[in-house]
């Protein structure tokens, strides 16, 4: 299969090898692809892609979120509220500790993206929370 | 001498195969427990029989010893395996069983509560002639008995929970200034982790390594050691990657420190598998830092190293069979890593990462063992420690095992959920981990520093296309199985043309 | 001494993911080659470089070593790793890799010559001074010929064929008047497999057992024995079970036949892996019978007791390193067993069964080592033999490892196509077996008596109970995943209450 | 889940552990079963079973194939006759090697299943054949 990248044409032998598993050779190189939800892991790296744009993808996990406007704390995993540091009102500093969430047998702080003001509280101890639930809003 | 027919695992995850894996291999008929969040977990698949205990809380299954030892008289089981965590260390949970006629595969009730206290079993390691750290054998009572105490040993100085364990109730102190706010803050959380607020206090010794040695007691009053485990790779002072043996303990301090464990133990009539923990100074001084009174996490090292099977041994121990190995009979040969894979994601702060495994694609072949407690389909509950499996490389020397456990590591592949297999590739490509120089402050100052895998980059035109492939792929056939909606793109597009 | 950059597997399958595994914890970039048959097979997805030779007839492809040394020079390989099978004892293509500027790792082409040749290897056993079967050392000439030398030796004898293996071109005769029919049949058998008729004949040792010693040289002078193998379990000459060490080899025996085996090896100067093949009579006498001048399918049992890594060995030999290992440095601790996993039906006279596997659930946790070749929704061609993986178990004890690998084969699951898992829990509880009364007529023998295996069986209501759970499903829902299926059934039939 | 066997009651707790594998519990003793085909292995122990009678189950593989009428000589396994060893008209005895077929490296010898006469050759050295193909047929 040839394919045009940028004008210039690859070869490219793509081969299932499994259930979400492709093996790509280009040029003798061989790669293998793993389908993980919304990410491919190319040879061992983790990289996201949109399926509607075939030619965009994202690039490395974690790059950057705007750092304008309010910005919500949210719970990365489902858990238990074990505490919470702060109130509606108050100046918190970027990477200060908003709540904390027993996961696991693990506490993780959930920290302050940005210096600014707590806009709101969501949550309460002893609190379930699901994943991307809003915790506290940071204006 | 009894025989076992059958055996209780008072557990669940990796720990419970791998005890229920050294029943059935001694031909003994195998026990489940489970909470309702783990009827469909492995530990039950693999058992010959399996009982409901409760709802998904630990205080409502595997740490409620009456359920457990009212499982064991329905089931008839002749003994219980605690495994670690849990009851492992629990003495009234030993002495129940002895008092229901079932065998706990573990030390003695009296030995446990002993050896299992910090302050007691620094009490008893005092009486055995054992270095340790200097502080307080006992709990301080008041933040003015802890002032008195620094001053004697001098700053920096550490606090502990005396009941405690993974870093829970600690805080390192360098001034007489901050001692009072860490002693209260230690105190607290303490209590609010252990139930007990006790703390001591030891001198704070620098860069340490946490090297501990593996003992193995039968009720003949035969005790040996099985050689060391180097440990200090912790974060938050949980371990993280394990070996055997440490590089920095030749033959003469293995000895001098597996002699003096196995007098704490005979001291105190220990019985059956156990693990002495020391911190070793720059110097390579040793200090006895406690005891854990039960098999360990990170005994597969030692099993790779020295050839024997820890568990099997436990079983006959407990069973009254002497040893039957004598010290000079055991050698370490190679070199061991073990690495605990957790469902947690190293680059967002370590969180944990509950939810369904889609993919498990597990490494093999030479020097490669894995333990793993869980399946593709398996929902990772977030009601239990998020450890999935561990994987273990031996070789014949640390730099090959380094290596192979980076080989093993390309193949490991755990879908859906994130893992901290990444986390370790950096580790054991790092030139400090590499040439051994690691203490227990180690990972963090790595994980402080910049991350450069170092890897050679995929050309972008490549992911590109493959991320191309897959897209195509989902707009089509969205809800086909991925195995044939792949085919089906072959077939489109003349892939394997 | 010369870095490999870049190393070239010219093979397939669990041997080519053994060599790639070795390779990448080297450093070492890997380069696979294909049939068409094999672009999706596991050796493939797991090499940094992939190259087509031809069609899936390995005469057309694993086969063309001219074809592989093109890929070798396109690529740019360093070296090229034959495997076992296909090149790998073709002195021709070791020559041609010479030629070609490209490091064949293995023996020199003049030592694979004369080592690899049946009839030469036992004039040169001869002139080692090596205890061999008494026979002919060339290829008979002539019915006539073989009739004098059967004679000369007594009968029962063996006829064999110079260049085989595997039991082509082998007839046991106990009469004289035998011998023209199977001379002529094993020479037409011989001309048909090998492409040469040559045949020639030994005693027939009653009850032999085969026992070979593994062996690594250096191009520096040194070689080493690495222990023995028990490999006396075989179906039609072909091994089924190995073991390291053999039950009968005690250290007098081992060292006797180590040394005589690194002294033929060096008496051709010999270089890199080789195994020399004895068979040992009930006197425990032993004979040499031929040597294979590569790395052996049952190289891992002796990786387990030795510790040591046979094709990283191989890889360092080849680039020039000594061996930097003395004999007296090599020592045997514990027992290690290997079941070679076939695609093939036990119940129906061993018949091959390729086809798709559709499910792959494979052993681990302590002891367990699994070479694997193959993957779930992979189809096993029909063109190449027949092995999907090996299943190695290692225990300090020969009764522990086999009840480890009897816990492992219960861990092993197969689907889509039949295998012969069955039959060795058939063999490791045999009594036979366990005692180690075994020759290489052993399992002929037990094939031949009644089947029955002791499993505890399960009541027949449960196996209704489960029958009908399963077709309940395949009413209803017919086309969805497996998995999804069965998660309907639950719900619908309240299986979780 | 209580199920009514031959009139006894018993009480099966069943759970899906992996996709085609159920976790059975049955008054404590719990049960792997692996669905493979159409056939379900019951810890470790393989049973035919019919898709479409829930109550029929056909026992161990293997079991008899009545003796009466004229029987085929299938193919077991894909491959490619390497000899024929019996013509149309011949008689054979039970046991009796009937065609060679190389698969696998392997040569399989398939045998007459009853002692009578070869009503039919159905292939030539060198066809290539699919499982359950024809190759001859003893009346």
């Amino acid at each position: 299969m040839a394919c045009s990248v940028d004008g210039r044409e690859i070869e490219v032998d793509a081969c299932s090898v499994g259930p979400g598993v492709l093996s790509v050779v280009v040029g003798g190189r061989q790669i293998r692809c793993v389908l993980d939800g919304d990410a491919v892991v190319v040879d061992g790296r983790r990289v996201e892609f949109s399926r509607h744009d075939p030619r965009s993808w994202l690039g490395l996990r974690g790059a950057g979120v705007g750092a304008d406007g309010p910005q919500a704390v949210k719970a990365p995993m489902p858990g238990r509220v074990i505490r919470v540091l702060v109130a509606a009102g108050q100046e918190v500093e970027a990477g200060e500790a908003v709540v904390v969430i027993e996961a696991m047998k693990m506490q993780n702080e959930l920290h302050s993206p940005k210096t600014g003001r707590v806009a709101r509280v969501g949550v309460k101890v002893g609190d379930a929370v699901a994943v991307g639930q809003v915790l506290a809003v940071v204006a | 001498m009894r025989a076992f027919g059958k055996v209780l695992v008072a557990n669940r995850g990796e720990i419970a195969l791998r005890v229920m894996r050294a029943c059935r291999e001694m031909g003994i008929r195998t026990v489940a427990v489970y909470s309702d969040a783990d009827r469909a977990a492995l530990h039950v698949a693999a058992a010959d029989e399996a009982y409901r205990l409760g709802p998904a809380a630990a205080s409502e299954s595997y740490l409620r010893g009456d359920l457990i030892l009212d499982v064991a008289r329905r089931a008839r089981a002749d003994a219980v395996h605690p495994g670690y965590g849990f009851l492992s260390e629990n003495a009234e949970f030993a002495e129940a069983c002895e008092t229901a006629g079932v065998i706990f595969i573990g030390p003695p009730a009296s030995a446990m509560r002993v050896l299992g206290s910090k302050t007691k079993a620094r009490q008893a390691a005092d009486r055995a002639g054992m270095p340790r750290v200097p502080g307080s054998v006992t709990g301080l009572g008041s933040v003015e008995e802890a002032v008195r105490v620094a001053r004697e040993i001098g700053y920096p100085v550490m606090l502990k929970a005396a009941a405690g364990g993974g870093g829970k109730g600690m805080r390192a102190v360098s001034t007489e200034g901050e001692l009072a706010a860490a002693f209260r803050a230690a105190s607290s959380e303490a209590e609010r982790s252990f139930g007990s607020g006790e703390v001591y206090l030891e001198k704070l010794i620098e860069r340490p390594r946490h090297i501990e040695i593996q003992l193995m007691a039968d009720q003949h009053g035969s005790c040996v050691y099985l050689g060391e485990r180097e440990c200090s790779v912790q974060r938050r002072h949980q371990k993280v990657i394990e070996e055997a043996p440490s590089a920095v303990v030749g033959e003469d301090l293995r000895r001098r420190m597996g002699e003096a464990a196995v007098r704490l133990a005979m001291s105190e009539g220990y019985v059956n598998a156990g693990t002495v923990e020391f911190l070793v100074d720059e110097a390579r001084d040793f200090y006895f830092l406690e005891m854990n009174t039960r098999l360990q996490v990170e005994h597969p090292v030692t099993e790779m190293v020295t050839g024997l099977d820890l568990v099997q041994m436990q079983l006959r121990v407990a069973r009254g069979e002497p040893l039957g190995l004598r010290q000079e009979e055991i050698s370490i040969r190679g070199h061991a890593i073990e690495c605990r894979i957790y469902a947690e994601d190293p680059e967002n702060n370590f969180f944990p990462s509950p939810g369904r495994i889609t993919r498990l694609e597990r490494p093999g072949g030479p020097g490669i063992r894995e333990d793993c407690g869980v399946y593709p389909g398996w929902v990772v509950p977030l009601d239990y420690d998020p450890m999935l499996s561990k994987l273990v490389a031996y070789a014949p020397t640390r730099e090959a095992a380094i290596d192979r456990m980076l080989r093993a590591l390309g193949e490991y592949e755990i879908g859906g959920i994130r893992t901290n297999l990444a986390l370790f590739r950096r580790i054991l490509k790092d030139a400090d981990f590499r040439a051994a120089r690691i203490d227990t402050g180690y990972l963090e100052r790595l994980l402080g520093a910049d991350a450069s895998d170092g890897r050679e980059d995929v050309p972008e035109d490549v992911v590109a296309v493959v991320c191309a492939l897959f897209s195509l792929n989902s707009q089509t056939t969205p809800k086909e199985a991925d195995g044939s909606r792949w085919a089906a793109v072959g077939r489109r597009e003349g892939l394997r043309e």
